[in-house]
């Protein structure tokens, strides 16, 4: 959505106000407060996505390793936001160098202040805040794919690095002004810049971590079913500020946003049950919250572009496309993608980029575009480009990252430790006790 | 004195422990277990993951008694444990040596019972 | 509370405009950011209220249905979200026809735009969402009647059916211009259409499934109850946004029904715990968190119509009501309404209702109307009328459709199914493992 | 930020209006959607921390234990909010008498309308509510200190007397339009009134009542993390409301509570953990989410006066101060302060109090004051000051309520109830059960 | 050698383990149990509801022995389960008839003791 | 007939349940049980309260069998428990009087197998 707000200004004059900061009276806007309010409920929504997420990976491992995600969790919740307030809101959102960085006009928050950010209504350090649970969640969802085998330190250390190469470049990129923003592409909550960012990131450590141990023959079920269930509502309900915050506006483009969210990850839910249902006889709890979550990611991109119903469309793909990917080429490839990081973020992500690209309307928000079923089969080519370029810049310094870490502190952890679960042997807890 | 083992089905613990009182048996110990036997466990099916699920939550419950009570406690095992379908379980009995009530110190038959 | 905004109107103006478009300008109320921040995030309180039912619920059964009842708040929340958009939205607040029902102008949401709603600061489309988390929760609500024993393609197939035919037909009666809302009802947020709904069709559904195996000698107690409190607490969480948020707005209308809320729910809560504290020597847990739930319930059609200090009254005479009935009254007639849902929601919404027709005072809200004890007798006969007439055509369409689902696929599960438990034996799942 | 708001009238001509209601038009603020939207959802955000604080302290309690804790949370969330409408809220935030109590003028919420309050484009009686969520966390946040060991009757009672006698008389005191306030103490969001108060008296009480039998060798571990996980995580998601719904309107200081919250939260549970990684080669999750916790205490004085970048030092501050105090000064001195209330609320109150003290800055708030490092030792001295005053009182009044307790109805069980587990003894529950 | 099996109170565990490691004997399994016997449990009331608990939980350990360590092994039961109220428990003591360590596949009395 | 009771690692229960299933032992009882060993737990810090943890989780199998399928069993287990680390575990061997299939009544050896 904030791509899209810049194009509203043709010129990214938006960046021009740090350098001559004499025009700034210029974008004088004001604050306004039921934006603003809206934007800061958007944002603690998205906080509570983060222990969400927590809950629905762990009560998906084994009791063992349940703390050990959690823990995973909260601490990216903590030098995430450092990292944001220090350098990667700068890196993100400062000044466009050469369409692929920002420059540091905004390190240490230098420049960040409580006025209207340009052209929204909403404070400036509100917008870094909203931004900077984006940028916590994003290395949060690659847990799925090491999760009961990697070294705390190793997660912390490619979180941080990764964060800071990967995650911020990508954001500014597509809504900092860098040159897929310039390209016109469409991403409306996070779609490329979140969830195939993630998905992709967590195929090549899934790969590079290599299997569980005893998988897939010794590997028990979800420890705790209803933790996976509170943390999908948490993601849910914490996905309307996700989507519809990201408006950065109360307005109709939020509220469109915010109806097919709802739309998409309801449709998602059922379908994936529904083909549960057919093919096994029995639809699943599991089943119902993953499809819900792939619908989720794949509505990301689109929410602010498409009418509700097209979302139904989205959601129904997200469906198919992800259970197709999960439970029969998954198994198939062979490798451990333990939460399926990759198979629902990455693929939904991606699913969702296309699909932008197939049902945007300018209808539904004058500032996006159209797509190829409203007359412009060159936003296809876009988005499809855009996933493309993304994924290559993606892959090879990711791996880049994660062997280096593997080289050095080493990502897996001992053969004893993982036996031992992650809680007793990085942490010295249990997540349940047995008696008392 | 005899030691009696049982390994049933969660949803008849109910109706045994109804079946021993009825025979004046009031002391037992009952544990949660998981047992694999002859029955089929339905198998779970967790994304592309199958749980053969042949690990089935059983019930054990344990009743130490004097020799004359054995053919009672394994009527009342049997008349409430009894659904003729695969899965009912099984009853082990062992000699028991001694037998001490903590509170009392107490020893032998005169601890056993209630 | 919409049913209110439409009296200020006195003639249905509203649905005109789907017929003159061109007088659309007459119409043309901008939209209000704090109005709509505060319902987008009261609608997005209303959803976290439907896994918390689930939490609630599914903490109070055996472990092993726990699965079952997540899975069937989880699948309303699906199915119903696609009836609401493709369907029950037109049939609710579609253009009234003869007081009964509505058009089908928003068939598939057409014509549900994000420009402002009429005599309202929200966008169309959220009003739409708003009340479509009402449409998921009722049948929602139902789920406590039948829990462990119900086949899980009797519920999907009963919810859909019976949202249609009964939940969107109240809906519009009360709000959507139909003829209750003509006769002068006074229904804030939901207590007849919701609450009471529910509640009766719980009832004639816990008939006509019959008793749980070994009940009541047989049942064991709540398998987890901080589930069910996490419930309750997301419950009543979720409850600010269900009343205020129906006032539409963030306005003083809202704040008040936000007090009588709070204090409702909080009183009742008390005054359950006391009750029991007096009667057994020992408040409970389960004690608290049902009576705040029945305080909510009673609340719910008073919350924007009477005082802060009425409120109190309210909750006092909800625990006191309910729990008669469903420690008292409901173990002699002998039923299983397994999690109480027409104790607690069924007897809460009419007290409710009732106490509305007492305590509702314009001082409050110019909108509403004055009740028995601010010298309006007449009020109380309107409400107790339109509880009647609801009533009256609740139990023999639920009875139908309940009875027909039962003579074909069956309402109930097999003797094994019920045995073994709901979470394997129809979804092929457990709660949670022994072991690992 | 309520002090600051009245600073900025110079006099108190706030409470004048009830007396020369004449003069009310004087005063007509009109309501603002925005800033209601955003105080409604930020007391909703407050609400959900004390089932919150259940989850935090009952998942490190033993399961025997757990529904006590919950059970405390609940049914203050019910006594507390009757006791603020009908009492509280006029000895808090009625006519000034002199200084220390509030008068009788709100009494059973008389004069507490719909329309704005003085100043502020929120109803009064949202504020009311706002406030009174405040009052039910405070003596919330005690039971930590006697968990596992008190009386459910002694609880109630002391919470109702504390409540009205300690609590309200501080909450009059710094916002209310007291001595304090009229000192020029800051405390944004409830450093001294909230976390100091409850954190000294807690210390009173745990050393009152005595150590757990068996404490410390033979006392479990936390028998849920997971839980108080959770618990943690909704504490944190609630505190922006607490924080940032401080500012009572959805504008530049209430995104910079937002922030600073944010910041401080993060810096304090990464430090905690950072340490524990040195000390003990192990970082835990216990200790990750306690010095969150610790931060968030910490912040809640400073929030809306200092700048996100000062947050950081106050989270450091936080993590180091209350981890030496925990783990190294509580188990020299010996006492049983079973949840740590002192250690983290108490202690990390008080350095709040103080780093208000030293960052606080006018350019981040023109109605707060600079601190120490802004030229101003002035106000760090005032800080001081007020940290000892109100220590002074809360001793005292805290020790003879207990102490009357104590001797009356007895604040501890008996030795067999501690040794069966509250649950059952207090409230014949259990809170899981062991087979179905 | 003999294999002692004890129902004991849950907040006695602590204690019993201490007079076991007192009296040198170090190795023991502990199983979560719950126990019906003399003992009335406190009956829970769930709304309408009422749960006789007449399953109490209790704590089962077993220490296998050498016959020699007997007596110390029913003293420290004894000495730390004791309370004197009803539902102190049981000591079962029954003949074992082999012993292996399975890391070493020592056997007998070799294998049993720490 | 015999009754042997094995303590084991928890991480091992799969390959003893796959090594008795080779041996065509199809019957097995598994609970969780808590040891106390030689083998040292992790200590677990929870702010300033340490746990030394040497309640470590361990799991039980309970295998009734005939006579002659005894050396199959301990067989079974050996391999698929051992790993030589402490904590490995042990095997008891008791003697079992009486065996009855509830669902049948067969008793003896008939009941036993599976
Ligand atoms: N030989 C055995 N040793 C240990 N446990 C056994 C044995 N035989 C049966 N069990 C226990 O009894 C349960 C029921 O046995 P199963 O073979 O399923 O039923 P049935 O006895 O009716 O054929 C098993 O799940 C297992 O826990
Ligand atoms: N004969 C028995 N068989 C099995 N378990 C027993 C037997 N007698 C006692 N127990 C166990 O010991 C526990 C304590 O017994 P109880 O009769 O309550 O106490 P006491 O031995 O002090 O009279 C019971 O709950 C039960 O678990
Ligand atoms: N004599 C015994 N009585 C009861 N349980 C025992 C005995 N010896 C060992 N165990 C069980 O076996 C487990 C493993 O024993 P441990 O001494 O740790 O390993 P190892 O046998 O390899 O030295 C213990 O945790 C305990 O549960």
């Amino acid at each position: 959505m904030f791509s899209a707000l810049f194009r509203s200004f043709q010129k990214s004059l938006f960046f021009f106000m740090f350098l001559f900061s004499s025009a700034h009276f210029l974008w004088a806007d004001t604050i306004n407060a039921g934006d603003t309010a809206w934007v800061m409920i958007s944002t603690a929504l998205v906080f509570i996505m983060i222990p969400g997420l927590g809950f629905f990976y762990g009560g998906l491992v084994r009791k063992k390793n349940f703390l050990s995600i959690l823990m995973q969790c909260f601490m990216a919740l903590g030098f995430m936001s450092l990292q944001w307030a220090c350098l990667g809101y700068s890196l993100s959102f400062g000044t466009d160098i050469a369409g692929f960085i920002g420059g540091l006009d905004f390190l240490f928050l230098k420049n960040v202040d409580s006025l209207a950010l340009p052209s929204t209504g909403i404070p400036h350090n509100l917008f870094m805040a909203f931004q900077g649970m984006f940028a916590i969640i994003t290395p949060a969802i690659i847990i799925g794919a090491f999760a009961e085998r990697i070294k705390f330190l190793s997660f912390c250390l490619f979180s941080l690095i990764w964060g800071t190469l990967v995650y911020d470049s990508l954001a500014h990129w597509v809504w900092g002004g860098g040159f897929l923003h310039k390209m016109g592409t469409l991403d409306f909550a996070g779609g490329t810049v979140v969830h195939i960012n993630a998905g992709i990131a967590a195929l090549i450590l899934t790969i590079m971590i290599g299997k569980r141990k005893g998988y897939p023959k010794h590997i028990s079920s979800p420890h705790n079913l209803p933790f996976a269930v509170l943390g999908a509502a948490l993601l849910w309900f914490g996905w309307f500020g996700f989507n519809a915050g990201s408006a950065l506006a109360a307005n109709g483009i939020a509220s469109n946003a915010f109806v097919t969210t709802q739309i998409a990850a309801a449709t998602s839910g059922c379908i994936w049950a529904l083909i549960e249902w057919i093919r096994d006889k029995h639809p699943t709890m599991l089943g119902s919250i993953t499809g819900a979550v792939a619908g989720l990611a794949a509505i990301t991109p689109a929410a602010g572009f498409v009418s509700p119903m097209n979302a139904i469309w989205i959601g129904i793909g997200a469906a198919i496309i992800c259970y197709i990917f999960v439970t029969i080429i998954k198994p198939k490839l062979g490798y451990d993608d333990t939460l399926d990081a990759f198979g629902i973020h990455g693929i939904g992500g991606i699913w969702g980029a296309i699909a932008t690209g197939l049902w945007a309307s300018t209808e539904v928000n004058s500032a996006g575009a159209n797509g190829f079923f409203y007359g412009n089969p060159e936003l296809l080519w876009i988005q499809f480009k855009a996933t493309a370029v993304t994924i290559l810049y993606i892959v090879p310094v990711t791996w880049i990252i994660a062997k280096l870490i593997d080289k050095t502190v080493g990502l897996r952890t001992s053969e004893s430790s993982e036996r031992i679960g992650l809680d007793l042997s990085e942490h010295r807890e249990t997540a349940y006790t047995t008696l008392d | 004195m005899k030691f009696v083992v049982a390994i049933i089905q969660p949803d008849r613990l109910h109706d045994v422990l109804d079946e021993l009182e009825n025979r004046d048996i009031h002391l037992v110990t009952v544990t949660q277990v998981l047992g694999r036997g002859r029955q089929k466990g339905v198998s779970q099916v967790y994304r592309s993951h199958v749980e053969t699920g042949n690990l089935l939550r059983k019930i054990k419950i344990e009743v130490a008694i004097t020799d004359d009570f054995l053919p009672n406690v394994l009527e009342a095992l049997k008349v409430g444990a009894q659904t003729s379908n695969i899965g009912d379980g099984k009853i082990f009995v062992f000699e028991l040596d001694q037998c001490i009530r903590i509170r009392t110190g107490e020893e032998g038959p005169m601890a056993i019972g209630s």
